[in-house]
């Protein structure tokens, strides 16, 4: 069978979106999780551009717009999260994720 | 399809997955650059440059620099490093959960009837675009987005800086107390 | 005459009585026990009163008061008086102040539970008088509260558990009748029993009901009919009564099943059957099934219980299923090609006679039951005694006559009732008196398992340490009723002259509108 | 010689002794003297009462004399009942106040020893009351109720001694059974009322046994092709059969020898069992109404022929095998009414009358015999260990041989052979079949052959147990009635002779007496004299040549014969069957009845509660507090389900993370599959 280009770009960011997604799920510790969260983000940020390119109906720019402030809702994303995982380190002098359950019910 | 789109998806699955396998924090980080890179290398084929700088600039740029702070300023003793003992378990449940993801999706991408590009042309946008689109169109969003860089970038300054010049057994500060509960 | 307030005397009397008790608060408990006695007897005096100015050759409702109350329902006060309400008031008058006495001897606080049952009575009378729905519900409704209080704070161990199930499941049957008669009011704007049962007769009450909707009608008949089942108790919705009459202290069960049992088939037969005559015709034949389910069943369960009191709640059961049992097979034949005018007359005096009758024998032997109980340490267990007999036979006596009595014997008031009820089904409905002679041969056999094991052989468990003689105040509650039995069974005329014009009405219009 | 008693007045022949009744009942247990007085003078002021009005009932036999009243309104007419005198009436009720007497007056000394000796006189008169009302009665209603109430008088006798379980068991066993006939007799009553509109026998053309009503009655048919008057007439005869011991309802009456002897005299054998013969003679004319009617598939005194055939030969069968001495009476007296039934089935009332007036007095006799034999030897009834007391007992043992000859129908000078004369006779002469001729002949035989066992193991021989050796003869009070009796078991059947039939012509309304010669019947006289003399031959034979030695040994057909025997010895086993068969059902239905109301009515009442629709109704897990139960059940649910969900919150950041990945699997894999396309 034959891919078109947009099914290629789609498998391309599923694929993306799961290492992220494993990364997350697998290692323990904390700025990795983060970052593999961050993979996932870019994994939808290629599917926006994937379908803006070569869906069906492209409009000019909405695309590409939704990708730059998805852009800096990450950027924003990383540095909380990454504030959170110094304040993690501070408290339990670890960035073991699996330790940091103190907030559940 | 290209060799470059190939050479690019290569490049950027390889580097992600390798990062997320390595033990070394700072080789992880590095790798991930290069992904992050890599993504911006996709973004130029399909066409949206801007977009393909703004990636370079936030991540590669900034994002990266987070990173390689933090790991820098959580740095742990081997001790603290050693494999937690249900590890082993963790990652087989995550290679299953995604994996059973990666599969759903591969079929659902494959199996879906998606409509065949309609133009094969590639429609540019041009700054100017971008510019009236955003301070147009968009401007309510840009606005929001911009108080929200504001404000994240204040709670992470908070949350990473708190305590510092507190002398123990005095009462924190007012803003101290949501970030102590938090952390 | 008609300005004299008999009926609003004879509702309230007691409710006065009530409120005496409860702001006498320094009355010793003898004083409040006669102070209660007295009260309750006005019902007795006023009851014969009416009784001897009443005019049973005129069927109509006699007495009537009638005042405007709620303007904007067109809610008015009204009450009234004929052969049926007459005969329920007079057994209200001998049961109540048989039961106070059968509760002489009450543990704890005597002025509460006066001022609590002289309220049940009050509004016992108060169903059988009123004429208007609104405050009719209100006073069977009422009844509900004292009854719960009397039942939890003076009955037995499992009380508590018998009183909620008694007042939860009956609300919950009126609960369907309020709906019913909800429906009613927004259909017609009245709830006057007399011109409703008029709407009824000519076909206009189901008409105006079916204007929303076809089966509107249905609903509501059954609405009421689910309220007044559980009330009776119509089988099989009867699991609350052997509880309650068991659990119940002897006088309150003496009076629920005496007077309050009536008010269910007082509602059948002064709202269900006229105002929905049609509907119970249509569904007769599988309420017969059911009245017969309790005469039998109801019976054959009796066999089976070993608490004394629940055996005779049990035989209460079939008692009342007599009388419903006589009403199905008269709206089952209404209407029918059979001039059965006789057989309907017949069904219909033996449904008054019976109620009357009922009462005052499982009163009786409650009573009875209660004597030997508060003798014996509370016990009443079927295999407890034996050779009661030999140690008191004058009170083994009683007992048996208030049994016989029970069982239908001929020269005691339980056989004209049933003998009646027995000739008009027959005539209606003859495969059912053949099935419902089961029951009564069940009932001489349980009844007389009863009196054999606990008053005959020799004397044995509780029964060896002695019986103490009967006191004069249980004389008192025993004799009369006795004496009843007797004068009714020998002369039914004293109470088949009151109902005889009206039955004689009812059975000559036996039309479906 | 007396006033005359018309039928207005005849209310007061019950009404005496219903009066020393009430008067038995309120005086004290010292007042023995005057409950008994009471008792005895109005029973004697009734049977004055009763020769007066015999004497005008014989004025006129062919009338029926009513007198009729309202009793209570009933629609727009009332219910009415009234009083009848005719010769029926008339015979019956002296025969019953003079037997009755005689039986008061033996009480007073059988009882004399009994603490409520008072209660006993109390319902001896309520029972004559009852009994008296039953027979003058007019009316199938008031009948009815004398009827039942000479149950309810039988079943307090019965159980006179209730300290003794076995005679409370088996009051309550006779009151039982004969209810189940009692409520054929209800039901045929209210079909009756139904189907003519009034319960009364004669009212001036009016009445149910008058042309106009009985012609109404077989002129409708019902279920199974059956004249009305066949179906009605078949459920009286219900009662008829409860009553009088007949079979299937036979059971009662050998357990009621439980009661005190005088009270097996006068209810057991003499009066209240022959109630039922009375009953069907009473409303003879609805039982033959259907004779005319060809084709119906049943007349109903078919029906009562058959059933006193088997009764008559059932009840001399299982007699030879019992050793009750008053047992051995019970089922003689179980199989005589059996004749009655006969004769009233095979179409001759008046001999089952003259049967009946004829038994009651040797049967009294022969139970006062048998009460005398008791009290002198102690209350020893087993035959086996009685023997030889002819010679202690000299009255008893004349009288007993009296009542005994007279009961086997030894010929010419005893009235029981004049009236089992008039039966076999009656019987011979039906057309419909010969059965209950050859039975009727059969039970002869039997009868004389038990009676000579009875007489030769009691009288004869040595005395086989201590009491027997020490009895001695027993008092005045006792006796004087034997000896009355025994003459009255002799002189009575010279009314009734086939050459001067006086009291069937008398009965049947007749004035003028058609008497005929003997030899008319001479071969079916001849017959049943030989056959007497071959049951007294054999028994005598059996038991009075070698008398029995030792009160243990065996009996003779025992020996000869014994599974026979014990299966006579345990009376056919019917109590066994019934048991087996009546009782376990009723057993077995009051079961259900209890399990239904238990588990399935409650049941489905507490599943609606469980349902919420009423949250606790029947609540039993919250007991103490139902409704707030409910609402307790109901937040404490929540908490739960709170709880539960809390630990799903483990603050496990992957967990999380894992879950939602398993969730979006699992909605990408429901669009797919859901073909959300």
């Amino acid at each position: 069978m034959s891919l078109s280009p947009l099914q290629l770009c789609l498998l391309f960011s599923s694929a993306l979106f799961c290492v992220g997604l494993i990364g997350a799920l697998a290692r323990s510790n904390t700025i990795l999780v983060l970052l593999g969260v961050e993979l996932m983000l870019n994994a939808a940020n290629i599917n926006f551009i994937a379908f803006w390119r070569f869906g069906p109906a492209p409009s000019p720019a909405t695309g590409v717009m939704f990708v730059v402030f998805s852009i800096a809702v990450a950027a924003a994303e990383a540095a909380v999260g990454l504030a959170l995982v110094i304040a993690i380190y501070r408290h339990q002098k670890n960035i073991r994720l699996q330790e940091a359950v103190r907030l559940k019910g | 399809m290209s060799i470059a789109f190939l050479i690019i998806a290569l490049v950027t699955l390889g580097s992600a997955a390798v990062a997320m396998s390595l033990r070394n924090l700072i080789h992880s980080a590095l790798l991930l650059i290069a992904s992050w890179a890599g993504i911006a290398a996709f973004y130029l084929w399909a066409g949206a440059e801007f977009v393909a700088f703004a990636q370079l600039l936030v991540y590669v740029g900034a994002v990266s620099m987070v990173v390689l702070f933090a790991v820098l300023l959580t740095r742990q003793s081997r001790v603290d490093m050693a494999i937690a003992p249900d590890a082993l378990r963790r990652i087989v449940a995550a290679l299953l959960a995604g994996g059973a993801t990666l599969g759903v999706l591969f079929g659902a991408v494959v199996s879906a009837p998606l409509p065949i590009a309609a133009s094969a042309t590639p429609v540019t946008v041009s700054v100017r675009q971008m510019g009236q689109e955003l301070m147009g169109t968009h401007a309510a969003a840009l606005l929001i987005v911009g108080a929200l860089l504001t404000v994240a970038l204040l709670g992470a300054i908070i949350l990473a800086s708190t305590g510092r010049e507190d002398p123990p057994g005095v009462a924190p500060p007012a803003v101290a107390p949501p970030t102590r509960k938090t952390s | 005459m008609t300005k004299f307030p008999l009926l609003s005397l004879l509702v309230f009397t007691p409710c006065i009585g009530a409120a005496v008790l409860a702001i006498t608060r320094r009355a010793s408990a003898s004083v409040a026990r006669v102070l209660t006695l007295l009260f309750s007897l006005s019902t007795l005096g006023l009851g014969l009163v009416a009784a001897a100015s009443f005019d049973p050759t005129r069927t109509g409702m006699q007495w009537i008061e009638q005042h405007t109350w709620i303007e904007a329902l067109n809610v008015h006060y009204r009450l009234g008086l004929d052969g049926l309400s007459l005969v329920l008031v007079l057994l209200t008058g001998v049961v109540s102040p048989t039961a106070l006495l059968a509760s002489w001897r009450i543990k704890s606080s005597a002025r509460a539970f006066g001022a609590l049952f002289l309220l049940l009575q009050s509004a016992a009378i108060g169903v059988f008088l009123a004429l208007d729905f609104f405050h009719w519900f209100v006073f069977w409704e009422l009844s509900l509260i004292p009854a719960f209080f009397l039942i939890k704070l003076w009955g037995g161990p499992a009380a508590t558990r018998a009183a909620y199930q008694f007042v939860i499941y009956t609300i919950g049957g009126s609960a369907f009748m309020l709906l019913g008669f909800a429906a009613i009011f927004a259909a017609t704007g009245t709830l006057d029993f007399i011109r409703l049962a008029q709407e009824a007769a000519d076909g206009a009450l189901a008409e105006s009901l079916a204007r929303a909707g076809g089966w509107w009608p249905t609903a509501v008949f059954l609405g009421v009919l689910l309220g007044l089942a559980v009330k009776v108790p119509l089988f099989p919705f009867h699991t609350w009564l052997p509880s309650t009459y068991a659990e119940a202290p002897t006088g309150v069960s003496m009076f629920l099943t005496g007077v309050m049992s009536k008010m269910g088939v007082y509602g059948f037969l002064r709202i269900l059957w006229p105002l929905f005559p049609a509907q119970l015709h249509a569904v007769s034949g599988v309420l017969l099934w059911l009245a017969l389910g309790g005469v039998v069943l109801g019976a054959f369960a009796a066999m089976r219980q070993t608490d004394l009191k629940r055996m005779i709640a049990y035989s209460s059961i079939n008692h009342l299923s007599y009388c419903l049992l006589a009403l199905f097979a008269v709206s089952a034949a209404t209407g029918g090609p059979k001039p059965a005018a006789h057989a309907a007359a017949a069904a219909l005096s033996g449904t008054i006679l019976q109620m009357f009758n009922h009462g005052i024998s499982a009163a009786a032997l409650f009573a009875c039951v209660g004597m030997i109980e508060s003798r014996c340490d509370g016990r009443r267990g079927l295999h407890d005694f034996g050779g009661l007999r030999t140690v008191a036979p004058v009170f083994a006596g009683l007992t048996g006559i208030a049994m016989f009595s029970s069982l239908g014997l001929p020269g005691l008031n339980g056989f004209v009732g049933e003998f009646l009820i027995f000739r008009g089904v027959f005539g209606l409905a003859p495969w059912a008196a053949a099935i419902a002679t089961l029951g009564l041969l069940a009932t001489a056999v349980f009844l007389l398992t009863f009196w054999q094991r606990v008053f005959h052989g020799p004397a044995r468990g509780a029964t060896t340490a002695g019986f103490a003689a009967l006191s004069g105040v249980e004389y008192a509650t025993l004799v009369p009723l006795v004496a009843l039995m007797f004068i009714l069974g020998i002369w039914p005329q004293l109470l088949a002259r009151l109902i005889n014009p009206l039955i004689t009405t009812w059975a000559g219009h036996l039309n479906l509108p | 010689m007396l006033m005359s008693v018309t039928a207005a007045h005849v209310w007061l022949i019950p009404a005496l002794p219903l009066l020393a009744a009430g008067i038995g009942a309120l005086t004290p247990r010292v007042g023995r003297r005057l409950a008994a007085g009471a008792a005895i003078v109005a029973l004697a002021v009734s049977f004055l009462l009763s020769c007066g009005a015999l004497v005008t009932a014989l004025a006129d036999p062919a009338a029926h004399l009513v007198h009729n009243f309202a009793w209570f309104d009933l629609g727009d007419s009332a219910v009415r009942l009234g009083w009848l005198l005719d010769p029926l009436t008339a015979f019956m009720c002296v025969m019953v106040t003079f037997v009755g007497l005689l039986i008061f007056i033996f009480s007073t000394g059988y009882m004399h020893e009994d603490a409520n000796f008072t209660r006993f006189f109390c319902f001896l008169s309520l029972f004559a009351a009852a009994m008296l009302g039953l027979i003058v009665a007019n009316s199938l209603l008031l009948l009815f109720i004398c009827w039942e109430l000479v149950g309810l008088a039988s079943y307090l006798l019965i159980g006179f001694w209730f300290h003794k379980p076995e005679a409370a068991a088996a009051g309550k066993k006779a009151f039982i059974t004969t209810r189940i006939g009692d409520l054929g007799l209800l039901l045929g009553m209210v079909w009756l009322y139904d189907a003519t509109g009034s319960l009364l026998f004669y009212d001036g053309g009016n009445g149910v046994l008058e042309t106009n009503a009985l012609g109404a009655l077989t002129a409708q048919f019902t279920i199974g092709g059956l004249a009305v008057s066949t179906a009605i007439g078949l459920l009286i005869f219900c009662g008829a059969v409860g009553k009088s011991g007949q079979f299937p309802l036979h059971v009662w009456l050998p357990d009621a020898m439980e009661g005190p002897t005088p009270v097996s005299a006068l209810i057991h054998a003499a009066t209240m069992v022959a109630a039922g013969v009375f009953l069907v003679a009473r409303v003879y004319p609805l039982m033959t109404a259907d004779l005319p009617l060809t084709g119906v598939p049943l007349h109903a005194l078919t029906v009562v022929a058959a059933i006193g055939a088997i009764t008559a030969l059932l009840g001399a069968v299982i007699a030879v095998g019992q050793s009750d001495i008053k047992r051995i009476l019970a089922f003689s007296t179980v199989s005589q009414l059996g004749y009655m039934m006969l004769a009233l089935g095979v179409g001759s009332w008046v001999a089952a009358i003259f049967h009946l007036l004829t038994h009651a007095f040797f049967k009294a006799l022969l139970f006062l015999g048998a009460g005398s034999v008791i009290h002198a030897a102690h209350h020893e009834q087993d035959i086996r260990r009685l023997g030889g007391l002819r010679r202690p007992l000299r009255v008893t043992f004349a009288t007993f041989a009296i009542g005994m000859m007279a009961l086997a129908g030894v010929p010419f000078l005893f009235s029981g052979f004049w009236s089992k004369e008039a039966i076999l006779h009656a019987a011979h002469g039906w057309t419909v079949s010969p059965l209950p001729l050859y039975v009727a002949l059969a039970g002869v035989v039997l009868t004389a052959f038990y009676m000579t066992r009875l007489v030769a193991e009691t009288f004869f021989g040595t005395p086989r147990s201590e009491t027997a050796e020490h009895a001695h003869e027993s008092p005045a009070t006792m006796t004087v009635p034997l000896v009355v009796l025994a003459i009255f078991a002799i002189l009575l059947g010279f009314l009734g002779t086939p050459a001067w039939p006086w009291l069937q012509a008398r009965l049947e309304g007749r004035t003028e007496i058609h008497g005929h010669s003997l030899a008319d019947g001479a071969g079916l006289m001849g017959l049943s004299i030989v056959l007497v003399a071959l049951g007294i031959g054999a028994g005598w034979a059996l038991y009075g040549r070698r008398p029995r030695a030792r009160a243990a040994a065996t009996d003779p057909i025992e020996g000869r014969a014994p599974k026979l025997f014990h299966a006579l010895r345990q009376r056919l086993g019917f109590d066994e069957l019934y048991a087996a068969t009546v009782g376990r059902i009723s057993d077995g239905l009051a079961a259900l009845a209890d399990w239904l109301d238990r588990s399935v009515w409650d049941g489905t009442i507490r599943f609606l509660a469980r349902l919420g629709v009423f949250a606790g109704v029947v609540n039993r897990e919250a007991d103490e507090d139902v409704i707030n139960g409910g609402f307790d059940a109901g937040s404490e649910g929540l908490r739960r389900g709170a709880n539960a969900y809390s630990h799903a919150q483990t603050g496990d950041a992957h967990g999380y993370l894992r879950v939602v990945a398993i969730g979006f699997v699992m909605l990408v894999l429901v669009v797919m599959l859901g073909g959300g396309r």
